[in-house]
């Protein structure tokens, strides 16, 4: 059977391609999908330990987890609706206004 | 033995300070008071003080004692122990003596001089304040309480200077006047504090010093002798600290000025005379005192033959009586000293007060050359002027005579032959100048014809009073070769100051060498300035003509370069490099923040990665923590 | 109650304020109620003057719980140091308010009373926060004083004042937690009095070093000492004279009495050891600020210079620890808080007349307000230490006891008396006396009004009564002096 | 039914939010209904709450059908009433600007109350996952209510950052619980305590790891050093109201939790984070406070301030440590939960000062813009600065008194070098928060920014007045005016006693 190490180490790797692509990728659906994609990394790891140990909570907790991820996914497609609506653009790099400057 | 009289011989002109004040103000403010009223309370309170003291002095003669009254313990700390009390012993009731009655002349006199003058009242308010502190310092009973008087004298000579203070040159010379006195006051405090802690903080009081001495160790006591005479050159303008003297004669004309040499100046000698207990030991300071007193005598006499300004003539000769009686009371004759102090008080007295005369029947014109060019025929002043001129001079048999020649004996008999030397050199100077005064002023031929002026009775009468003084004073110490009894010296027994005891010979001769001096002077003068034309008067030019460029020197030694140090310290020092530091410490910390807010770019990929990067971070210290 | 009478004093200005404040807009019947208030507690100040008993310590002691969790009490009391100063603050503060009745804003008499309560606060408050906490208070109306009121470039000013002041009282705030903690390990209770405090021993040499320079940067900066004084200058120069009175006459004594009060008594071993530093620190302060205002055109900045000079000098008198500097140094606080108020209060006036305060604009004062010139003249000779006012009084002791202290040091205090008056006498000639230059307009000066004079009366008294009997005032502190000398430092005192 | 009293705050809460969401779907209820109904709503609750607020319990509801992941005791209901109080306040105060701005309508106040609830969740949370999901449903409610606004680009912006960042650092946390899990085959506090406290060594390392993770959310929620940056951009974007409840209820919540964490179950292995803490401390502080010197826009100033008082909270936070089988400087946690209400008061107040001056008209947002408001609005002026006074920390206000005990407990724990670097802070604080103080009272008011009409006579202005005054009472206490008795500063200290202690019963 698959070692827990190399279980682990998947999703890891899952993990942190997805923490890299958030800080990587301009484009605001990719941002997402990395964010999608880490928690896609610690479900596969939870599902790793519920093996390992016999427990079925981690399933549970997978389950929610993914429930959560959907609410995320929400909230973050309206906002990106929003964004583009006002921008006509997804690129990260244009959506800096908040600094020093004019009113609010 | 004590009585409650003491304290009323100041408290009378001080409360005629203060009546005068109060009136000034209300004449200014409400409705004009009559000079009348204010002469009669400047006039009046001198003069009761004058008559307590005589009793006091009646009874002293009679029962030979001294008073002493305690009024009030004015500071006790610690071992600090000043009494508020007044002492009239032989010395400060000889001294109130002749202070408070030339002083009550010279207010009968202002009446008449000020007459008319918008500060009337404040005038005699100052007055009499000078006259109640100069009395404090006389009656004070220990160097604290002598002190209050002393600064007091210092402060109405101050207001009397300024007292025209719209005119800046006049207020300048008060200040200069104040300064240098603070500078002297320096070193008199200073002299107390270490007499205080070298004789192991003993009670202050004159006789307890007196009986303390014994505890102090010599170097401190010599220290302390020479602080407190720093104080004596400051009052009494002695080289290093005279240069205000002659501009203290700014002040309305010539009166203040008489305040200056008559009464105040002598505060010096009279101090060092109250702490003769502590100088009599001190050989070396004693001398040190004497050759100041020379050099000053003879710095003075040097100016003088060069001044054409009467009062400045006037103020210079004064500076060098003062040298003499400092040579007497360095040498350790303080009677002989006190002598000249009150022989020089009448004769000084009345040439200013004739100086003043001539002043004011010219209208304020001061410069003797213009004096004669229009001179006015002053009979009495003249008169009176000239037996004065000839009491400095030291002609017998006035006053003058007898004191400076006690003088100039003690110094040979001392085996000081250089101080001899120089008071003899002076003597002749004095008689020069002065007679160069009188000749010009009076007797030189004038373009135009005299025109009587009158003189106010109360100008002429005290000058009449102190002319006699002038002519007889000298009788009171008569030496014992004329058959006198040194009236004075026994007197002021207490102070058990040295005795001439030359043989008559060379008494003699001395005696006919000073008179020879004397004349010659008076003779050089006569050639010189008998009939000098007027017309063309001697500029004050050459190194003499300026004072030797004292005045110069001090302004850029201490002035210039003071003002430079403290435009350095405002402008530079605390402005660029203290301040300067802290503020731009504070705003490198605020640019430094403007750089770290850059970080703040509102770029979400960018505040992840500073995330991830922290984070990272932490992790790798946890690993090596966990040591994995 | 005769125990709450010090609460009573120190609120009491306060609830008047915010009285006011919530109730009426009309100045005048501000003003008055203010100064009705000013006079009640001199009374009541004079009262507790009399019943004061030299003899025994602290007096009038209130001591209730406020953080108990922390053992931080509500406690005041007062002792000669204090009972001096008090009296000095009541009998000051009526006459400003008589000096500065024309012209002011509501909100300027409410800060004054604040501060009046804040200053009576931290005087009498014996423990340690409740101090720090007046301390701190007594500030913030005075800084709204100077930006409101002020001149020239008073925001700057008045932002760096606070920042400066701070500074300092905050690394306080750092020394005295952290002496309360020490406290807590050694007895394993909370407390922050004072009397509680100095039993602290446990604390090593560098922290008490630390903790007493801490104290002293908080204090020197109030005062101020060389070097921490470059906010004085811009301070007196832009303040309005009100503030400039309070921080002159009063908040600067008020760090003289904090050393007194609490870091001698805190650090005695430490102080001594540096002591000699501190002498020398407060006499070159004397020598320095007071070359330093012979070159000031702007009076006003140079009565900041001056008064630097003078709380030098007065520094120097108390960290010569013996009887005589200490006292001289009491004294000179009382001598000088009268006679530099009252020439800050009479320039501000000059100010508001003239609309000058450069010397070289000013001049020709004498002649059209002869009393006021008068006044100003008898402060001013007080200020210089001339014998006869209560300056001269306070400097001699002061000599004393630097010169016990240390002979050498006690010929550079002497310097004093040269020092004051030369500045001083100039910017009496350039100011007050003689005529402006040939051509210029007579400036249009009023003479001093009869309220003001009368106001001033009780000053010119106490300037001469102290000069001249200086014995019956001393008298009331100077066994305080002794006690604190011998059993609260153990050293010198010797009756 | 005695443990379902201890439900009721909570349970009204929601129910309060799902009465809003029912009400909004009907056109005809104002703005002012909804205000009403929800002010209703917390009174109740908070008034539940307030019943039982001295006595010392701790109890774990239905635990058969919660499985213990909720815990009811004297600690979390502190909390939870704080939080009320808080939400409370933010509404009164709010109620001016909630009413000019038209885009406010019912759904926001569900909303909000949803947030609440969510807090008051995460306070009772006994696990990890429920504390997780309390947590989500908190943030993402105030997500929305950031951007509730979505014709303003800047509230979109802010929420797009928010919400990345959130996830982001969320996932972290995930990551942690699977460890922690992973090591321990749990995720409920209390068997983690246990596990903590028998096992040592390799045991122990992916628990260390795991809850490394899981501290970074805490750190990224009160912004401490890496993870600050999105405060002052997040508060620039959103508004003024949003952020006084922000600022005040969300610390407190993610405090109520980790507190809980610490001192309940994980005593015996807390001193592990003091290194990095320290560090993160330091960088806090310093980091902070140049941030703040430099903004010019006064809501971003307030940002930036509050990362500086994240700092000081972290002071006494570490305060804490553990020896021979008990939590020594126990005060330190007083300390930390006063020194949270009086910033709770403080920021509350300020904010929501600023956003009532703002509600007229848009100005009033950089440092010029509050020129003159002394003469203009006297009271408001005056109670701007007693708030800014509370934050500076000068006595006779909450906030000195905050620090004071903060600073104490540092000292007394050993850590005398950080809290000199934090009074470094307060003093350079001291200079911008006066600038903000002096630009009140001392300039002239610039003409654009006069707004013309407004009566102060209104619940909104009286709500701040309340806070005013609290924050005046918690500063001066009872014995100053020993003659007037009112609230005693010590009776507060008590009560976060008695609730710190109710964490241990049961064990």
């Amino acid at each position: 059977m698959i070692s827990l190490t190399s279980l682990a180490f998947v999703s890891m790797a899952l993990f942190t391609l997805g923490a890299i692509g958030v800080i990587s990728r301009k484009n605001i659906f990719v941002i997402y999908m990395s964010i999608e994609m880490m928690l896609n990394g610690i479900n596969l790891f939870l599902v790793t330990f519920a093996r390992y140990h016999f427990n079925m909570d981690p399933q549970i907790i997978t389950i929610m987890v993914i429930a959560i991820a959907a609410a995320e996914a929400a909230i973050f497609l309206s906002v990106i609706i929003l964004l583009f609506r006002s921008k006509k653009s997804l690129d990260t790099d244009i959506f800096t206004t908040l600094t020093q400057g004019e009113k609010s | 033995m004590s009585t409650n009289l003491l304290i009323w011989i100041i408290l009378s002109p001080l409360i005629g300070a203060i009546l005068n004040g109060g009136l000034y103000f209300y004449h200014i403010k409400n409705k004009p008071v009559s000079d009348l009223t204010f002469s009669l309370i400047g006039t009046i309170t001198p003069f009761i003080s004058f008559l307590i003291t005589l009793s006091l002095f009646l009874r002293m003669k009679d029962e030979n004692i001294i008073f002493n009254q305690q009024l009030f313990t004015w500071l006790n700390i610690d071992k600090l122990n000043i009494e508020m009390a007044l002492l009239g012993d032989n010395l400060s009731i000889f001294m109130t003596m002749f202070v408070t009655f030339v002083g009550w002349l010279i207010h009968i006199y202002a009446v008449g001089y000020m007459k008319g003058d918008k500060g009337f009242g404040k005038f005699f308010a100052y007055f009499n304040l000078f006259l109640a502190s100069m009395l404090i310092l006389v009656l004070a009973d220990n160097p604290i309480i002598l002190f209050i008087g002393w600064e007091g004298v210092g402060v109405c000579s101050y207001l009397l200077i300024k007292f025209y203070y719209g005119k800046k040159e006049n207020v300048i010379a008060a200040n200069k006047a104040f300064i240098v006195n603070r500078v002297g006051d320096f070193g008199f405090l200073l002299g107390v504090v270490t007499l205080f802690f070298a004789m192991g903080e003993v009670d202050l009081s004159f006789t307890s010093i007196e009986a303390n001495l014994g505890n102090a160790s010599p170097e401190l006591l010599s220290l302390a002798g020479f602080l407190l005479f720093v104080g004596a050159m400051g009052k009494s303008a002695q080289i290093p600290l005279y240069v205000w003297l002659p501009d203290a004669m700014a002040g309305p004309t010539p009166i203040s000025a008489l305040i200056h040499a008559a009464t105040m100046v002598t505060a010096g000698v009279y101090m060092v005379a109250r702490f003769h207990f502590l100088y009599i030991d001190l050989g070396d300071i004693g001398l040190f005192i004497a050759y100041t007193g020379a050099f000053s005598a003879m710095l003075a006499a040097f100016i003088a033959t060069r001044q054409n300004d009467i009062k400045k003539i006037l103020a210079y000769s004064t500076m060098s009586q003062l040298g003499y009686m400092f040579i007497a009371v360095g040498l350790g004759f303080y009677s002989t000293g006190l002598f000249h102090v009150f022989t020089h008080a009448f004769f000084k007295a009345m040439l200013f007060m004739g100086a003043g005369g001539v002043i004011m029947a010219l209208h304020h014109q001061q410069d003797i050359f213009k004096i004669a060019q229009h001179r006015a025929s002053l009979p009495i002043i003249g008169f009176t002027f000239l037996i004065g001129v000839i009491a400095i001079s030291g002609i017998p048999p006035f006053s003058g005579f007898f004191s400076k020649d006690a003088i100039l004996a003690a110094a040979f008999q001392e085996g000081q032959y250089l101080i001899w030397g120089m008071a003899m050199f002076t003597a002749f100077l004095t008689a020069f100048y002065m007679f160069r005064l009188y000749f010009i002023v009076f007797v030189a031929p004038s373009p135009q014809r005299k025109k009587y002026v009158y003189t106010p009775k109360t100008v002429t009468i005290p000058l009449l009073i102190l002319a006699m003084g002038a002519i007889g004073a000298g009788f009171l110490n008569l030496p014992s070769i004329f058959g006198g009894h040194h009236l004075v010296d026994t007197w002021l027994a207490q102070l058990n100051s040295k005795t001439i005891h030359l043989s008559h010979s060379t008494e003699y001769i001395l005696m006919l060498l000073s008179i020879g001096v004397a004349s010659l002077g008076i003779y050089v003068a006569y050639k010189k300035y008998a009939n000098f034309d007027v017309s063309k008067p001697e500029e004050e030019v050459g190194l003499i003509g300026n004072k030797f460029y004292v005045d110069e020197i001090y302004d850029v030694v201490f002035v210039k370069s003071l003002k430079k140090v403290s435009t350095f310290i405002d402008k530079v020092l605390d402005t660029k490099i203290i301040d300067g530091f802290i503020m731009n410490s504070s705003s490198g910390f605020v640019n430094i923040g403007k750089k770290v807010a850059m970080l703040q770019n509102a770029n979400v990929r960018f505040y992840a990665a500073f995330m991830l990067v922290g984070m990272t971070c932490v992790f790798i210290y946890l690993f090596i923590t966990l040591g994995l | 109650m005769s125990s709450d009478i010090l609460s009573f004093i120190i609120f009491l200005p306060a609830i008047v304020a915010f009285g006011l404040m919530v109730t009426t807009r009309d100045v005048n019947t501000i003003r008055n109620i203010a100064f009705l208030t000013t006079t009640v507690i001199l009374a009541l100040v004079l009262k507790i003057y009399i019943e004061f008993d030299p003899s025994s310590g602290m007096q009038f002691i209130t001591n209730v719980p406020w953080i108990e969790s922390y053992g931080i009490n509500y406690y005041v009391g007062l002792d000669g140091f204090s009972l001096t100063i008090l009296a000095m603050i009541a009998i000051l503060i009526p006459t400003a308010y008589l000096l500065l009745w024309e012209g002011k804003t509501k909100g300027y008499w409410i800060n004054m009373l604040l501060v009046q309560a804040g200053v009576t606060g931290t005087l009498l408050s014996l423990d340690i926060i409740l101090f720090y906490f007046f301390w701190e208070v007594m500030l913030l109306p005075v800084f709204l004083m100077i930006g409101s009121y002020g001149f020239g470039d008073k925001v700057a000013t008045t932002i760096k004042v606070t920042v400066y002041t701070m500074l300092g009282s905050l690394l306080m705030f750092m020394a005295i937690l952290y002496l309360g903690v020490a406290y807590e390990n050694e007895f394993g209770t909370w407390s922050f009095a004072y009397d509680e405090l100095v039993k602290i021993t446990t604390l090593d040499y560098s922290a008490r070093v630390w903790l007493f320079l801490a104290f002293l940067t908080a204090f020197a900066i109030k005062i101020p000492l060389f070097p921490l004084h470059t906010w004085i200058m811009e301070t007196y120069k832009n303040a309005p004279t009100g503030a400039v009175f309070l921080l002159s006459s009063i908040m600067a004594k008020l760090g003289v009495y904090a050393i007194v009060r609490f870091m001698i008594p805190l650090f005695p071993e430490i102080y001594v050891e540096f002591s000699i530093y501190l002498v020398s620190l407060g006499l070159f302060g004397l020598v320095y600020f007071g070359i330093a205002a012979f070159m000031q055109d702007d009076i006003k900045r140079m009565f900041a210079y001056a008064s630097a000079s003078h709380l030098s000098f007065i520094a120097a008198g108390i960290f010569s620890l013996n009887e005589y500097g200490i006292n001289g140094a009491l004294y000179l606080v009382i001598a000088h808080a009268i006679s530099t108020g009252a020439l800050f209060l009479l320039v501000g006036l000059m100010h508001e007349q003239t609309g000058f305060k450069t010397m070289k604009d000013l001049g020709g004062i004498a002649k059209q307000a002869p009393v006021f010139t008068f006044i100003f003249a008898i402060m001013l000779f007080a200020n210089i230490g001339l014998p006869g006012t209560n300056g001269f009084v306070a400097e001699l002791l002061i000599i004393f006891g630097i010169y016990e202290y240390n002979h050498i040091l006690g010929y550079i205090a002497a310097t004093t008396v040269v020092i004051g008056a030369s500045y001083m006498l100039w910017m009496f000639q350039k100011a007050i006396l003689q005529d402006r230059p040939e051509g210029a307009a007579v400036l249009k000066m009023r003479d001093l009004k009869i309220k003001e004079i009368l106001a001033f009366i009780p000053w010119v008294l106490l300037v001469f009564f102290m000069g001249l009997y200086p014995d019956i005032f001393i008298d009331k502190f100077e066994p305080t002096v002794t006690h604190y000398l011998q059993d609260i430092l153990h050293i010198g005192g010797t009756k | 039914m005695s443990e379902f009293f201890y439900l009721i705050p909570a349970i009204t809460v929601l129910v309060g939010a799902l009465v809003l969401m029912f009400m909004s779907m009907y056109e005809r209820y104002e703005t002012k209904d909804f205000i009403i109904v929800s002010t209703v709503f917390l009174v109740v609750a908070l008034g539940v709450s307030l019943i039982d607020l001295s006595e010392s319990y701790s109890i774990r509801p239905f635990s058969d059908l919660t499985n213990n992941v909720l815990i009811f005791d004297t600690f979390s209901n502190y909390f939870n009433i704080l939080l009320i109080l808080g939400t409370l306040l933010t509404l009164l105060i709010g109620e001016h600007y909630f009413q000019h701005r038209s885009y406010f309508k019912g759904e926001f106040f569900s909303i909000l109350l949803f947030a609440l609830f969510g807090m008051m969740l995460l306070s009772n949370a006994n696990e990890l996952i429920t504390a997780y999901i309390a947590l989500e449903i908190a943030s993402f409610a105030v997500y929305i209510m950031i951007g509730f606004n979505t014709e303003n680009s800047k509230r979109v912006e802010a929420i797009f950052k928010y919400l990345v960042l959130g996830a982001f650092v969320g996932s972290f946390y995930l990551l942690g619980t699977v460890l922690v899990f992973g090591a321990t085959q749990t995720t409920n506090l209390t068997e983690i305590g246990i596990y903590v406290a028998s096992h040592t060594g390799e045991d122990m390392i992916l628990v260390y790891i795991g809850l490394t993770l899981i501290l970074f959310t805490f750190l990224f929620k009160i912004a401490a050093f890496p993870f600050q940056s999105w405060v002052l951009d997040i508060y620039r974007g959103s508004p003024m109201i949003v952020i006084a409840f922000m600022a005040s209820t969300f610390k407190i919540a993610i405090f109520s939790f980790f507190i809980r964490f610490i001192v309940q179950d994980l005593a015996p292995i807390i001193d592990f984070w003091d290194g990095i803490i320290s560090v993160i401390i330091v960088f806090t502080l310093v980091f902070g406070t140049w941030l703040a010197i430099t903004q010019n826009i006064v809501k971003r100033m307030l940002a930036a301030s509050s990362i500086v008082h994240t700092g000081y909270i972290l002071l006494a936070f570490i305060a804490l440590s553990y020896e021979d089988g008990k939590v020594i400087n126990i005060d330190a946690s007083y300390a930390t939960m006063f020194y949270l209400f009086s910033y709770l008061l403080s920021a509350l107040g300020s904010f929501g000062l600023a956003s009532h001056i703002i509600s007229e008209t848009n100005v009033k947002v950089t440092y010029d813009d509050f020129k003159g408001l002394a003469k203009e609005r006297p009271f408001l002026a005056a109670m701007m600065t007693i708030f800014l006074f509370s934050l500076a920390g000068i006595p006779s206000t909450i906030g000195f008194i905050g620090k004071f005990y903060v600073f104490t407990e540092a000292i007394s724990a050993g850590y005398t070098g950080l809290t000199i670097l934090a009074i470094m802070a307060t003093i350079v604080s001291v200079y911008y928060y006066f600038k903000l103080i002096a630009m009140m009272y001392f300039y002239p008011p610039k003409d654009e920014c006069i707004s013309v009409e407004f009566n102060d006579k209104r619940v909104s202005t009286y709500a701040i007045a309340f806070v005013a005054i609290l924050t005046i009472l918690g500063g001066v206490g009872s014995a100053i005016v020993f003659f007037i008795p009112v609230m005693n500063i010590d009776s507060l200290i008590a009560l976060s006693q008695t609730a710190v202690q109710s964490l241990f019963i049961g064990k």
